[in-house]
This record gives C-alpha cells, structure tokens and sequence, in this order.
C-alpha cells in the first residue's frame, strides 16, 4: 500500500521475493512442483529458493501434477503449508481431481478439523506466443469450485501482497499469475515489499463517471489503456481491478457501478460459460435499476486458444473494449 | 545432505559406464503368497498376538455382519462390507503405532474402527449425516476416501513431512485391487520412491471392482509385481491369514520407520458378500467361486490355528463372541438414535471465515427455517 | 416428438433403449466403461448390451477414467464412435486433462482432419441419498470448455432422441444424466421411440404469460411443480427446458423472456460461477428493455455437495423458487 | 472369443490353488542396454538397412540444426531439439510400415518427417501459425501432443480400435523419461497389456525433464523394468545405436502385430541441446557430462561402423551430408515464407457446424478486420 517507489521491479521479481520472504518467516512453507528447484522455474519465479532453503524446502518433483498436489494435501495434513506451481494453465488440469476432491473440500469434509493451507499458483492466460496448452485462461473451473479462494494480481505490489496473504490463508488458494505481466515493471521498492493485501478486496484503479470496466489480471492494464483511449471520445471511464474472483467483492464492484450506470467486463478467458457471466449476473441483480444498459461482456472468443500468430484477433484489446462502451446505449432507446 | 541426495541415482551415462541404478531381483514379489497359518512358521507367532487378533477378527466379522443389518434397517445408507477381509483391516490398525497414520479407502471402516475410533463416528459417511464423522488428527486416520487411489498421494506427501520434520512416523495407505489402475496409485508410488518417503501400500486384492474381475483389470504377474518399477519391494502375501499379513505389514513398516522407504504389499483376499448392500453380485460371479473361499475363511482360519495350538479353548472363543455380541449391540442401539443435524453445517466449514456471499446464503437458509418452523406452528 | 403413449417408461430404460438402437443401426458405437459390461451399469442403463451385442462392443474397462476416454480418442480417431459412461459425476475429473485438453480441441488442431465423435455419459446431481463424490453438479466445468456440446434431458422421450443424437453428433457431446430421473416415468412407448431430437434447441414445456423459468435436467419437474404451485398466488409461469447448455438456444429462451418480461434461472449446480450467470448475462444483454426486473437466479448454494441428510436443504424446491419469483419486482419500484 | 478371453487369467483363488498368471522373468529387461553397433552382432545387420539409417541420421541431423537456427531468425517459435536422439526419432519411423501409426510427442518433429511428412507441415504447431500442419490421417501420424503421456492412451485405443475391426496395424508412441511419472502414461500401458493391443511403447530417457535429471524422477533399476508390473516385456536398448534401436523396435512391431501384444521399450539416449532454445542448461547440468555423450554421438557410431565394415567411404559420407544440406536448404527457404493466416480459422473446426453463438463471434471479426482494413486505406 506505502511502498516507496526505488527502481522499477517486474511481477516475476515481487512474487520471488513474496515466495522468500514467506519461506523465510515460516519454515512451514514449503514450494514444490516441476522444475522449481535447481532450475528456478520455467519462468524462474523460484529462482533461487532451493539454493537458500534447501531441496527439502524448494523441491523439484517428479513429473506429475496430480502426484504434486495430492502430496502437498498429505504435507498440509501434517501441518506444512505447500506453495505448488503448476507449470503452465493447461498442465494443472490432470491435477482437477486433487483439486476439486480433496483441495477444496477437506476442512468442510473434516467440519474444520483438517484445514489445507495451499497454495496452487498457476500461470495463466495468452499473448506471450505459446504454443497450444500454454495459454489458456482457467479461471472458470476455479470459480466453480466451492471452498477455493481464486486470487490474480495486476501490478507488482498486488502480486507480492496476494501472494504473501495466499500463502498466509489457511485455506486452500489458487494463484493465476498473468504470464504476460511476468515482465511488465512497477515502481516498487523490494526493500519494503510492503504490507500484506487482504484476499476479496476488489480496488479501483482508475476513477471515472461514464462507465465501469470490471476486470483482472492481464486484462487491467489493457482496460487502462482503453480508459485514457476513451477520453478522446468524451468517455470517463471507471476501471475496477477485482484481484480476487473467490471470494468476490461485491461491494466495491457494485458502488462503481451505481454511481456510473454503464458496466462492461473484459476478460481473456471464453465469454461462454465464462467468469463475465457470474460477474454480469450478479452486478444486475443487485444494481438493475441503476443500469442504463446491460452489463456487456468483452472476452476471449468461445473458441481453443488460437496458435500464437493467431492470437492478436483472440484477446480483448482497446478496440473492442471501446466498441462495447460505444453500445453501451448512451441515449438509451428504452 | 538433502532427502534427495540419500540415495545412488539412475542416470545413465554413455556404455560401457552404463549401469542400473538398483539390483531388481530383491525388489520382486515370491511366486507365492507369504503364509503363517498353518505352516511352520505358525510356531514362531507370538501366542498374546495371534489372540489379540482373534478378537479383533471376531468383532471385526460381527461389525460388518451389524453394519449390514443396518442398511436393511435404513440406519445406514450403504454399507461396503469387508467381510472376508477382516485379517486385511485388522491387521493394518494392528501394525501402526500410534504417532503413525492410517489412510482408508470407503471399504476400509473395519481398520478404522480397529484403529479406534468410535464406529458410529467412522460410519457417519455411510449414515449420510456428514462426511466425516471423526477429528483425522485425534486418530491420526484420514478421511474414509471415496475416489479411488487419490489418497495415496495423501499418504506420501504425509509421511514426507514426517520425516522432513524429523517424526519417525510412517503412514499406511489402503486401496483396493480395481484402485491400482488409476494414476493417482502410479503418481503416489513413484514420489514416494524417489523421496523415499516412509509408507506402506496395502492392495486388497479381493478379486473384484464391483463386477470387473481382476482379469479385466490387470494382465500382471501380480498386483506386487509393480513395485519394481518404482524401484521398491513388492510382497505377495495370503490376505486372509491375519497372522502373514500382520507380519509383513510390520516389517514394511519397521523398514520404512528405520529410512528403509516404502513397500507395496498385495494381500491376496476374497469379497464373500456384494460389493455395497446396493449391488447384486448374482450379475457377475457364481456361488462355486464364493464357496471355494469359504474354506479359507480368515478368522476359522486362525481360530483353528489357535485351537489346535492349544491356545484357545472353547471359553475363549466364547468370550470373543460375547465381546463382539456387546460391541454389536452398543453399536446397534447407538445407530438406531437420530442424528443430530445443523443446516449452519452446511456453511460453517467451507472456509476458514465464511464469504460475505455464504453469509447471505445462510441467512437466506435460516430464513426460509424459521418460516418453516413458523409454518408448522 | 409424435410418440405414442403405450406404458410408461423409466428415463433409464429410454437410455438404454437409444443405445441399443444406436449400436444396432452403427457397428463403430462401441460403449465402454466401468462395470458397463457384466453388470449393465451401476444404473443398469447399459443393461443387456454385452449380452447383444458381445465385450468387444460393450466392455468392462480397467479402473481409470483418464484411460477410458484417451483410449475412446485413440478409438473415434480409428473411425469408432465411442460411448462412453463415467460412473459418478465426480468421478469424471480424472478425465479432464483428456476432456479439455484433447476431445474438445482435435478437431480444432486439425483444422477439421480429425473430428472426435465421443459421447461422454455423466450421470450428475443429487437428490438421491447419494454420499460424499456421489452427487456433483458439474456442467459449469464443460459449459467452459469450448469444442464440447453439453446436453441434458429431462424427460424420457428426450432421454431416447438426445442421446440418439449425441450418438449420432460429428463432435464430443457431454451427454448429463439427472441421476434423480433415472427411475422417472412418462408415457413413451419403446416401441416407437421417436424420432431424433436436434441437439441445440430448447422447448417450453409449459406456457405462460407473468414469467419464465429457464431450466434444465433435474430442476425441470421442480420448476414445472412451482408453476402448478404458482397458479395459487395468481401468477402464470412459463417453463424453459433447455435440454442443451452448448449450443445455446439463445432464440426460445430470449423470445420467451421478452414476452413474460421477468425471468428466473433455476438449477441445482452452485450459484456462483454456475451456469445460472451465464444465461442470466446473456438474457440481460438480449433482452434488456424487455426486463421488468433483473433475471433471477435459483441454485444450490456455493458450497460443496451436503451428505445426503442434509441434501434437501441444499436443493432448489419449489418454495424457494417461489420466494424468486415474488422477488421480481411485480410492483416495480424503479 | 472376445478380445477378453484370448489370455489366461490372474484371479486368484484360494490357497493351495493360487498362481501368479504369467511367468515374469521372460518380462523383465536385460541388466544392459542391447547394442549391435561396435559388437558382434552388427555383422547379422542389413548393410542396406545401416545405410538408410546412416542417411536418414545425417539428414536429421542436419534438420535438427536448422530449426534451432531458424528459431534465431525468429522463424520458429520455439524448437525442442532432438540432437543425440536421432537413432531414435528416425528408428521409430523406419520400424513402421505405411498402414501403421505414429503417437510423437512435441519433440518428436524428426521422427514424424523420417515418417515422410512435410517438415513445413511437422513444424507448424513450434511456428505457431496452427496447432497441427499435416493431416494425420494422410500419414498415419496424430498430431504432436504437448500434455505429456497424454497421447499413450489414443495410441492404445487405436490399435485396439484397429485389431477389432481386424486390420493388422500397430501403433508406435513416444515419450520422455519424466512422462514416464503421469498417471496417464500408467492407465495407457495397463489398458494395452489388458487388451492386448498392437502397441509399442518407446521411452527415450534422454537424461532430462527440463531440468529434472532422471534421478529425481524414478527410483526404478530402469524405466524398462515398469514393464513386469503392466504383464508386457520390458526392453532395454542403447538409445544412441540406431541399429539397436530399429532392431528392437521391429521386433516389438512384429510381436504386436502377431497378436502378441503391448512392449515396452526404454531408450537410453542424452539430450545434447537445451530443453528447447528458451531453456538455459547451464543451470542444471555441466560440461563434463554432455562431452562424455559426445563420444557416443549415434551418427559418428553408425558412420564409424560403416566406415570400418566398408559399407561407406567419403563419397557415400558427402552424398548423404549434400542431400542432408539440400533438404535443409529447401526447409529454410520455405520456413522464410510467411505462412498464409485466415482468422476466420479460428471459428471454422470448433465444431462441425459453426454454433450460432461462433457465427455471430465471426461475424463480429469480420467487421473489425474489414474496419482495420478501412482504416489502412
Ligand atoms: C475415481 C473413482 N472412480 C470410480 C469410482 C466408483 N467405484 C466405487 S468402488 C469401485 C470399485 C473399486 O474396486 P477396488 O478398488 O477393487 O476396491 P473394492 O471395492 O474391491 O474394495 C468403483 C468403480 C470411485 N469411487 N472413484
Ligand atoms: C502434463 C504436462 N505437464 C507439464 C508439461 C511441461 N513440460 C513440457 S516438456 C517437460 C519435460 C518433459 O520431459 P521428458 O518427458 O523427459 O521429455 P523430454 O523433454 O526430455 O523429451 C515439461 C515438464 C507438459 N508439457 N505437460
Ligand atoms: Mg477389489
Ligand atoms: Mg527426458
């Protein structure tokens, strides 16, 4: 929150420092996945864990995500608090048993008597050129799964504050890393990392009176630059960053949406069945009257990750944000 | 010096360097099931043990035969009977020490309760009145496990913290023959290899998943053959001789408590009743087979050890069914009390504090109770 | 559609009945799965079938759901037409590394060379004193998964012609099978079992003028009842049975909701997340200024599936649909 | 008789009746790796078969360096090099007959252009103009897959969709040692050993998962010896002997295609390039260790057996490295082509019918691009 700005740090950087600072102050963190280790990561998130904390505290597993999460189940058991990356979005799938199972309902199973401390960080979503399974956007299974917290960061602050209160949580959290803001850089200062961000606090990242963008994750910083694209149209644009999908922040999402009457969500993963669909829904429950229009939605096509060359027609850009604001009935047919 | 580096490694350099990591052959099963009953090797059981194991195996046939009953009565939902598996149950509780843990599969209440928690307690999820009916930490047993083999992994990843934190705890986890099948059973048997985590694996192969006979489930020498493959010994034992499987099981045990790593040992055993009070095992299998295994019924098979021993009379096979009898009627009349219930439940556990969403839902819940309530009035 | 009413029959017996037919008119459908063989199912729906038509055209598979559905992509890519029976609802998230990873996305991959005609039977839901695993509702999983077509019946003459079609579909149908209307009755005659139902269209199953119910499986007899019900308190409902989650029938549900004006999403799978926000979202955007008030969801709450004696608390009934329909806002307060 | 009833069964009975179903040892691998290069039985070897392998070695080789390159040029992707496997990838090809099917993984682009397809077509998914470049029916090849082990089931289904419908096809499927670890790679083998289908299994432990080295992955004595617990032989070969190789793999061809059943072969081989360009093996490996895989590099084994049998000279040598340079030259000049894009791809094969909801999502991009397209005049 009072971070002094030093130099600029990239989201890679915060959530290594984030990882340390946590393996630091509690020897029960433990991280583990493919190639976390002597390796730091394919993204190099742990870089250097294992070489501080050793191999029993930075492991590098054997190659099998269901194997690597149903084993952290069996350490939380016993009291360790497992951080566990998945690869890549589209290789945490063999671990959905593990996850839907076991993760997410052991405390409720145990009526509290058997909570799980872990934290699954996945890096998620497109526009980094991968080839097929590399970019895919899987928030929707997480949200549908009762008794995950779902949390993605959008800046360099949020993603060490988030990952310092996921691991901190005593409940099972899913951790989306946008893969495409592993590189992006923040003024902030990794001398005073800053305090702990509280998990379902939605923030508003840009103020404005026409409309609200409700967004996350990679889609923040697009939804930014669309709002100061607005401005030439005579739009002022509203852009709220959600952080966390589970639990969601209703409150703030819904106030914005009050005050300015016109809403879009904009989002990479598939409109169908996608996270904008809970979000659209809820927001018109609970502020129909004070809507001027629907809640529309921007998001990725309902369609496979396209190949990387593809890609640029695939992800929500300002273009297509603007277009949904432009139908946003400004003088409402009624 | 690090977990991982104990140990000599497979890496394969260029021949003629070339060499395998582990001699296979002491890792492979025998051609036959360990036995104790029966054989010379009955003379060397401690005579207190094989006691204390038929009454074990007596009150462990009397509980299914009561947990049945239950079913017809409409006091349980389903039951999985483990009857002709009780030298199996038993003899898992028996070979744990009490820091260790034990991780059951749906069929496995039997080693449950022989671990010590209170029947109607391991019943609770096949009463349908929650789904766990007792605290996992105060018996050291996890939840009773629905899918197949996913508490496998639990059960490594368990028994690695233990040693990681320097407890020598081990854990031992039960699955069934149709569960060896899964990836889950293949993902927890090679991490625990590689982190030579202290588990033991105990397959009950009872012949059977639900109709599949083992044919259609496995084309292996046995079930224990696979444990080469992970680089750990396999044990072929008779699962119906409660007094082999208690020794093998506390020798994997005893290996794994002493850094030795982890065991897969195959008990080859017999479902004599239907797969769940539900099924009809009429569809797929003929009485001959189930006969057959009558004669190698796992508590007449000790019994008659003991007797021709001469240590158990006809008192002490009373007395062991007397204490079965009791333990049935406490049990019975327990059962036939309704459960108390809290719909609050249905919130209180799905996370740590409730979401502000779950808030709203329960207060909707409670609403709509009180109006019920008020309806009935 | 033009059945003749002879004696009733059980939705199970219709779903058998289709895949008899379906095997009897292709020899490439081939039904495999746990216990399917010898035993006929669990829910005896693939009863008989092994007997007629042999274990190499109806087999008992190995213990493992990933395996059954890679060895059914292995097979359609071979020109057989795989159907396939999950055994639980829950116990298809083994699978979903094959699901999404593979059966949804191989004909996409290869721009059309290689489509994968698989039916994947999934018994869901609850209702039926099912414990833990037995009673998931999990159609938000494969509603997010593009490349899937999901369907679902909720009477016994849809039961015989959707699945006939999802047979008969060039592309991977999820085919959901309300657990608690296996043994439901209607008058359907096997004799004549009915012609094919397209598969993408949803049917009112009751008019009426104050507000549509949209629904689908399970929930379909509930909404059908809280319309009966509904009549005592003066309002008129109309009852949307989906029948297919993918593709959407966006025209009969919107056209219905314009007409009424006021819309509520009724289903037993969570509300947050579930397939409720979904169509309440699309609706809204379709039909906007045709609301009276916001569409309306009724859903299991957001918490993993209760053990069976506490299930009824969990389950939308026809009172708590009735409480949503009160809530929409019949003297608008704008 | 089904399919089913072809074997005999391990479903046990009663002791003294039990047997295990099958004798192991014939089952279980060789201690060492099975070479012919620089033996005694490379004299039995076809000398025309050592030259097309020399060939097609020195051509993958040469395909290998110029995709790596053309990662550089930013024409690639991304490339996972299979230098030091080329015996492999090319055996696997060359041990198949045209009717059969191959299952590569994402490293497995050479063995799928020794397969004959277009190397423009192979390298499609790694340029990223479409997931999959060729059609698998024209070559018998599935689409490359990147999930690890996932493809091991599809391989299983479809041979034993073949050998139902009584064509004698084999299907061949590839993998790395760390896909040995996933659950998938589990259920495939015990599907295929069940059924007994016509598959091969070909494990190229190249040393390596990324950064994982084998030791971390497996406590086995060999990959080979996971084999006995599935019920099918385990083989072991020098995965750098491409005459080993072929000669194994064949044999596991042909035993499959007599109704024999499944095989599991492990290739013992080392990955001489980085993961893929974008990995830095420095990190995790030395020196020392891939200039000792140096000396045993498959092209100069083959060349140098050749050589001294006198099966090749200098002229045989240049002729093989200048069709190698113009098959590299031909791949360069058409991967510098930009490839030809249609976005409306991206709605085309979602499914066999465009829904209406991806016709209005066309649509929707239609008029953007034609938009842009105005904007730009
Ligand atoms: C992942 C998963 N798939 C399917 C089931 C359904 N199911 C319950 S028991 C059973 C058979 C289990 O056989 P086995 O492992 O031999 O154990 P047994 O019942 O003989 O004790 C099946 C298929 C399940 N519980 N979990
Ligand atoms: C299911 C899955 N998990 C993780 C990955 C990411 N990944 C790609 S390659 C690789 C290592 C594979 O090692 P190996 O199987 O030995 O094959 P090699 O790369 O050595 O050929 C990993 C972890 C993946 N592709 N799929
Ligand atoms: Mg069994
Ligand atoms: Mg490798």
């Amino acid at each position: 929150m009072t971070t002094v700005a030093v130099k600029p740090a990239t989201m890679a950087q915060a959530l290594t420092r984030a990882l340390r600072d946590a393996m630091a102050a509690d020897p029960a963190v433990h991280v583990l996945g493919e190639d976390v280790g002597t390796l730091g990561g394919v993204f190099r998130v742990t870089d250097g864990l294992a070489k501080e904390f050793g191999d029993d505290r930075c492991t590098d597993t054997p190659l099998a995500e269901a194997g690597i999460l149903g084993t952290a189940v069996g350490m939380a058991m016993y009291g360790l608090r497992p951080v566990v990356e998945m690869q890549f979005d589209a290789f945490a799938y063999p671990a959905f048993e593990q996850l839907i199972s076991h993760v997410s309902r052991m405390r409720n199973r145990t009526r509290g008597a058997m909570p799980l401390p872990i934290t699954v960080r996945v890096p998620y979503g497109g526009g980094i050129g991968g080839v097929e399974h590399h970019s895919d956007s899987s928030e929707a299974y997480y949200m549908a799964t009762p008794g995950l917290h779902v949390v993605t960061p959008a800046t360099v602050a949020d993603a060490y504050g988030l990952l310092r209160a996921a691991i901190a949580s005593d409940d099972p959290v899913v951790f989306l890393e946008p893969k495409r803001l592993y590189w992006s850089k923040d003024a902030w200062n990794p001398e005073e990392p800053g305090t702990v961000e509280p998990i379902g606090r939605a923030v508003v990242r840009r103020s404005g009176r026409s409309a609200t963008l409700i967004t996350y994750g990679p889609s923040v910083p697009v939804c930014l630059e669309a709002a100061e694209a607005a401005r030439a149209e005579g739009w002022d644009l509203e852009v709220v960053d959600l952080r966390s999908l589970v639990p969601f922040d209703d409150e703030t999402v819904c106030s914005s949406v009050r005050r300015t009457g016109r809403a879009v969500v904009v989002h990479e993963s598939g409109g169908f069945g996608g996270p904008g669909g809970e979000i659209a829904a809820r927001v018109t429950e609970r502020c129909f009257h004070h809507l001027e229009a629907p809640v529309l939605r921007v998001a990725g096509f309902d369609i496979p990750y396209p190949p990387p060359m593809l890609e640029r027609h695939h992800l929500p850009g300002v273009d297509r944000i603007l277009d949904a604001v432009a139908r946003l009935q400004w003088e409402a047919e009624s | 010096m690090t977990v991982m580096e104990q140990r000599g490694a497979y890496r394969p350099s260029p021949p003629p360097a070339w060499q395998p990591r582990t001699d296979p052959a002491p890792l492979l099963p025998d051609a036959a099931p360990y036995r104790v009953l029966g054989t010379e090797a009955a003379a060397q059981a401690d005579p207190a043990l094989l006691r204390r194991l038929h009454t074990e195996l007596v009150r462990g046939r009397r509980y299914n035969t009561q947990a049945t009953a239950l079913t017809k009565q409409g006091r349980l939902a389903v039951y999985p009977s483990s009857t002709g598996q009780e030298a199996c149950e038993v003899a898992a509780a028996l070979a744990l020490e009490d820091r260790d843990w034990l991780f059951p599969s749906y069929r496995d209440t039997l080693a449950v309760v022989a671990r010590g928690v209170d029947p109607v307690e391991a019943l609770t999820l096949l009463r349908g009145d929650w789904h766990t009916g007792y605290d996992p930490h105060a018996h050291r047993v996890a939840p009773l496990s629905t899918p197949l083999a996913t508490q496998l992994p639990h059960a490594v990843g368990l028994a690695h913290a233990a040693r990681l934190k320097g407890d020598d705890v081990v854990a031992l986890a039960m699955v069934g023959d149709g569960g060896t099948s899964e990836g889950d059973f293949h993902e927890a048997l090679n991490f625990a290899a590689v982190w030579q985590a202290p588990v033991v694996f105990l397959v009950q192969n009872n012949g059977f998943a639900i109709s599949v006979p083992l044919a259609k489930q496995t084309a292996a020498p046995t079930l224990a053959h696979k444990a080469v493959g992970y680089g750990m010994p396999g044990r072929l034992v008779d699962g119906n001789d409660a007094a082999a499987v208690h020794e093998v099981l506390s020798e994997a045990v005893r290996h794994a408590r002493a850094g030795g790593g982890p065991t897969l040992v195959e008990a080859v055993t017999y479902r004599m009743e239907a797969h769940t009070n539900a099924d009809d095992d009429k569809r797929y299998r003929g009485d001959s087979e189930v006969y057959a295994w009558r004669d190698h019924d796992p508590v007449q098979l000790l019994e008659r050890e003991l007797t021709a021993r001469g240590l158990l009379d006809e008192d002490g096979v009373r007395a062991a069914r007397d204490a079965a009898e009791a333990f049935a009627a406490d049990l019975r009349a327990r059962m036939n009390q309704d459960p108390v219930l809290d719909p609050a439940d249905l919130f209180a556990h799905v996370y740590a504090e409730p979401t502000p969403q779950l808030r709203e839902q329960r207060a909707q819940l409670d609403a709509e109770l009180a109006a019920e309530q008020e309806g009935a009035h």
